[in-house]
């Protein structure tokens, strides 16, 4: 009987992590933009399954985004120029999150805005809401144009907007580093002086298609986000550089499709990962990559998931 | 409920030039339960560098035999995929997506459909199911305005059985010269007991715009169906917007998602 | 018989471009590494068809490069961390030019090197190589320790060692372009104030892949350069930047395999193309693509296909 | 001359736990006319997502029939999707890569083939060709010595017809319990008539190690065929390069191109 206890004890790995004080019963999340707030997919999947929720990024106030076409579909994965289309934290507030109020996974609230103070507005306004359990924020949008891009690729610029947010935070901040730089180190190292809890990346790599056939760009906005398997390990090298440089968590994202993309994200650094465009190509892939990376702790009889975040050797 | 599933291919057949007819059944557990006429399903590639669904409209729902039948035009690599699929052939899809066409308020009503080209397709199963689910109870009429390029007329025999059928063509060698809006207002001049209080489209921006034209000058409503790029097909990545008039209530901003709110819409409420 | 001379004259476009004053038969050409010198694949294809070969990166003296692994397979490309292995440049003068000599098609040299100093002797050492019709400078070759990534992410230092390189150069000096940095605008006008006569890009973008079932790096570099469609994306957009920046001609490189891609690039700002990792697919994709874009012309009734250089719109 | 050919699948079985053996025949207008025993050739994949051909060793060449025989071990998403071919499918290939075992240098010798795991296929038509050209003239003979994990034997059967064979397995579950090598010195110390002159090797890197040595103790050159990871195959990217003693006369520096210089060296010339 206890031997028998015992062996199941090791057949189940602990897969939960922590990151800035908060405990995620597994590493695998949705990445910002590309699962709404849960709703629409939790038709398809079992939100419980997930580590958590990285919800669409949200404005101080509604905001438009671009004009359509707002996707165009390339080899192995996908432009998006959304524009950080969202209702705005009120509806947010009163939607998004009293849906999530009845599930159990944690919850990343993803902030945008156009200057420092519609930031702090978002983060200000999201100081009472107890089902925000982190802040994560989006310094690296590449199809706003006013100028929030800015924010993420200089490491001053950065620095600052990580401290005044930090200032009034109720919650941990993760800052979201885009990968349009030549040195991912020193941004994360920008965040990490900033007092940000943990960092997450990659966000998209700017890209563009055109239409050969009409000679036209594809995106209304020209230039839009590549996500999806192609950027991969141009995620895992930023991932690996990124936690090399700083002692903060890394959350580690980038065209992860299978629980291997999930545990190389890891092994490079990452104590948690997010799954952004593969839920386009299969709403279950964030369940059976928890299922594949539990296989694997098994299999290299791995009893706690922490044990890899870093692991990688020559 | 939407789901993924995984289909087999009864038939694909090349019913015109460059237009394939294609029979998918479910497993019998698995079936859907309701498709309303409008609805679509979001097709997979087999091929790793195409990762995106396609999104197909239903044709017909072949319920008793747990089948859709989709009809496409091979435009690109997706569809071309699609066109070599053998009969035993397995795909994966996305399904039930969209609004699909509101059946209660065509209630006894005299209906025009307008379908321009690859538009058809979900038409045929709108003007079928007014038909058989005796929709009018005699009261209402269907009428089909279908343009085509050439005379490679798919789908008319089908439209036949199932209402009055106009036929236009671009090159004007078949049925009226020009486009299925032209024809049916040439007709209604010419008197041919052409009447409509509601009109349903499904085509071209161009042609979505002149039957919203046309149903402004006769102060009808119109339902358009409309086409966007999409990734997710379920309302989550908001790749899919259409510019609306008011705010929507789901965005709070003048954007509807084409893959949830529509693809149908109510011609006055969006801004093509 | 004189109109029928005037019809076959338009069916058969005009696919030659000028760039830096050299004629080219056609815009297609080998990218740097993935070609040699052309000697492996004469056994495939006509090189006489290829519009030029950019030989692989040569320096003073012969380079090991790094250990094996070197290559790396991800999805939609590859990773290679050769560390621009060489034999040095006498032997590339005595064998690999002899070669070429018997073809027609253009010959670009592609230098490296440790330090200014070397690249220097390289371009003084092909000054009198008439076989030479151009000289692509490598500034963003990744995979190299000792510091010469520097070269193509600070600006200044572009700007000087562009300069320093056209005082003693021969033939027409062209600025290859790292991906790995923030803006690629600003390199590519501080590669057109050092005089260059023309810039190409993209080099591969860094990445890592690591091989989760032995926790190690796939490469034994660590990091490798990607390469293949799955960054055409990236460097369609930063074709399109870099054109938009500089007045100089572009050649345009980064994932290209077909056609659509050739033209893509085209449409985008480059005055050619060059493909590289997709040899390795498919030795007959640069024959293929030529023969795309000239049925692309026909059909498009472009009678020269400088007409679509930067001609894309909204 | 090397080229990209369609060939077709005309056998593909399973003969081992994981391990495949497929027949592919050339058009017969496109059939190479000469391959050497340690040529390989590289197969494409039909995803997208894999661009890269894998190298194959040739296990057996049937030229009377325009085919070859290639055995493989199911490691990745690459070798999986062969498996999964069936008899009619079509294959894109490169071929007829690397340099091979040089016969010249095996005439009338008694050699000695080390094969482990999946290294043993391209030493059976290194046997083969040694009997059936008479390379012996009857001077020679030809002993195979055969690693294996567990008694799951593959191609035992078919290197008896063509050589004297040792057998070792890890398990010990058939034959010498340990390597092959380590048989191959039990063998020689028990006295069995076990002479050769020559070593020709092929298998993972520890076992290439130990038949370094063993040629080295017993003063007889060894070819080792090595692998490393490829891209082009064909020498151009200079991606698969082993160490060696000298400078390389292509490379001009301590590095040969495994595809093309080799994959069969001499064990003295490399640094592995
Ligand atoms: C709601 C809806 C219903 C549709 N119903 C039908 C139908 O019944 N029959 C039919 O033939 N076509 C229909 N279409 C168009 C169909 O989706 C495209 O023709 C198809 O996606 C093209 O795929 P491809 O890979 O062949 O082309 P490619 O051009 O190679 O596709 C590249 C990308 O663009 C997308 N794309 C290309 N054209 C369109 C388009 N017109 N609309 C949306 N996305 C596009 C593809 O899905 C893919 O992501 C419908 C589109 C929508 C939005
Ligand atoms: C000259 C040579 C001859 C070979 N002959 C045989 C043979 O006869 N039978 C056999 O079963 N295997 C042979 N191999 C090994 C075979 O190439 C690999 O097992 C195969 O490429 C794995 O492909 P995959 O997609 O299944 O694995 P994955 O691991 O998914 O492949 C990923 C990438 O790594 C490469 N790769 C993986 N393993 C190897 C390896 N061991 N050597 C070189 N590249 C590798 C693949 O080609 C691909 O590019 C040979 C290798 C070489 C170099
Ligand atoms: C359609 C779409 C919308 C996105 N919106 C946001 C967003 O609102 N905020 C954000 O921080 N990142 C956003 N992202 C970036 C993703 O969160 C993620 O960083 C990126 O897509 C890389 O992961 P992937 O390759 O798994 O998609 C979006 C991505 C996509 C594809
Ligand atoms: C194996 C390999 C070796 C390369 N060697 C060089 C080099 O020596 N010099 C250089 O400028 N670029 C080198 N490159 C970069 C290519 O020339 C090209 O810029 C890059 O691969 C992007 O094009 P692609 O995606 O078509 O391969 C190399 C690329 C590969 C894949
Ligand atoms: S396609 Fe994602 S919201 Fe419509
Ligand atoms: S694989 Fe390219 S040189 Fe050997």
């Amino acid at each position: 009987m206890m031997s028998n206890t015992a062996s199941r004890v090791q057949t189940e790995p602990d897969l939960s992590v922590d990151i800035a004080g908060v405990h995620f019963k597994n590493p695998v999340m949705a990445a910002s933009g590309t699962f709404g707030s849960g709703m629409e997919y939790g038709e398809f999947i079992d939100l419980d399954r997930l580590g958590g929720i990285e919800c669409k990024g949200v404005s101080a106030v509604p905001w438009e985004g671009n004009k359509a076409p707002r996707i165009a579909e390339v080899y192995g994965g996908m432009l998006n120029a959304i524009g950080l289309q969202n209702p705005g934290v009120d509806v947010f507030i009163e939607r998004d999150l009293k849906f999530l109020s009845s599930y159990d996974t944690r919850v990343i609230a993803n902030v945008c805005g156009h200057t420092i103070e519609e930031y702090l507005r978002v983060v200000e306004r999201l100081r009472d809401e107890k089902r925000v359990d982190l802040l994560e924020i989006n310094v690296s949008c590449p199809n706003v144009k006013e100028g929030a891009i800015a924010f993420g690729t200089d490491p001053d610029v950065l620095r600052d907007i990580t401290r005044k947010i930090k200032n009034i935070a109720a919650q941990p901040v993760i800052m979201k580093l885009t990968p349009n730089v030549t040195s991912i180190a020193q941004m994360a190292k920008a965040a990490e002086e900033g007092g940000a809890d943990g960092i997450s990346l990659i966000n998209t790599i700017t890209g563009m298609k055109i239409d050969v056939e009409r000679g036209k760009f594809a995106l209304a906005n020209r230039t839009g986000g590549l996500s999806g398997p192609a950027i991969h390990p141009v995620a895992v090298r930023m991932v690996y550089e990124a936690a090399h440089a700083v002692s903060i968590p890394v959350i580690g994202m980038g065209g992860i499709a299978t629980w291997q993309d999930a545990v190389e994200m890891m092994l490079a650094g990452a104590s948690a990962v997010a799954v952004g465009a593969m839920n386009f190509h299969d709403p279950h892939c964030m369940e059976k990559i928890v299922a594949g990376m539990e296989d694997y702790a098994v299999r290299h009889k791995i009893s706690k998931i922490t044990e890899i975040i870093g692991a990688v050797h020559d | 409920m939407k789901n993924i599933h995984t289909v087999t291919v009864t038939g694909n057949k090349n019913i015109a030039d460059g237009i394939y007819m294609m029979t998918l059944r479910y497993k019998e557990e698995e079936a859907p339960e309701q498709i309303l006429p409008g609805q679509f399903v979001g097709v997979y590639s087999k091929d790793s560098a195409r990762l995106l669904p396609r999104p197909i409209s239903i044709c017909r729902w072949i319920s008793e035999d747990n089948s859709i039948v989709l009809v496409y035009r091979v435009v690109g690599a997706g569809t071309e995929e699609f066109a070599s699929c053998k009969k035993g052939d397995t795909l994966r899809i996305l399904d039930v997506l969209g609004n699909g066409y509101d059946l209660e308020s065509l209630k006894d009503r005299s209906v025009l459909l307008v379908g321009g080209g690859i538009g058809a397709p979900p038409l045929l199963e709108l003007a079928g199911r007014i038909t058989a689910e005796n929709i009018h109870e005699g009261k209402g009429s269907v009428t089909t305005a279908l343009g085509y390029r050439t005379n490679d007329l798919f789908l008319k025999k089908d439209f036949e059985q199932v209402s009055r059928v106009l036929i236009a063509t671009d090159d004007g060698t078949a049925g009226f010269h020009g486009n299925a809006v032209d024809a049916v207002r040439t007709a209604m001049e010419k008197n041919e007991r052409l009447r409509f209080n509601v009109i349903c489209a499904c085509g071209p921006l161009p042609m979505l715009r002149a039957v919203k034209k046309l149903a402004r000058d006769l102060s009808v409503p119109a339902f358009l169906s409309l086409e966007e790029r999409m990734a997710c097909g379920v309302g989550a990545c908001l790749g899919c917007v259409v510019k609306t008039v008011k705010t929507d209530p789901h965005s709070h901003v003048k954007n509807a998602r084409i893959c949830t709110e529509g693809p149908v819409f109510l011609a006055e409420d969006v801004d093509i």
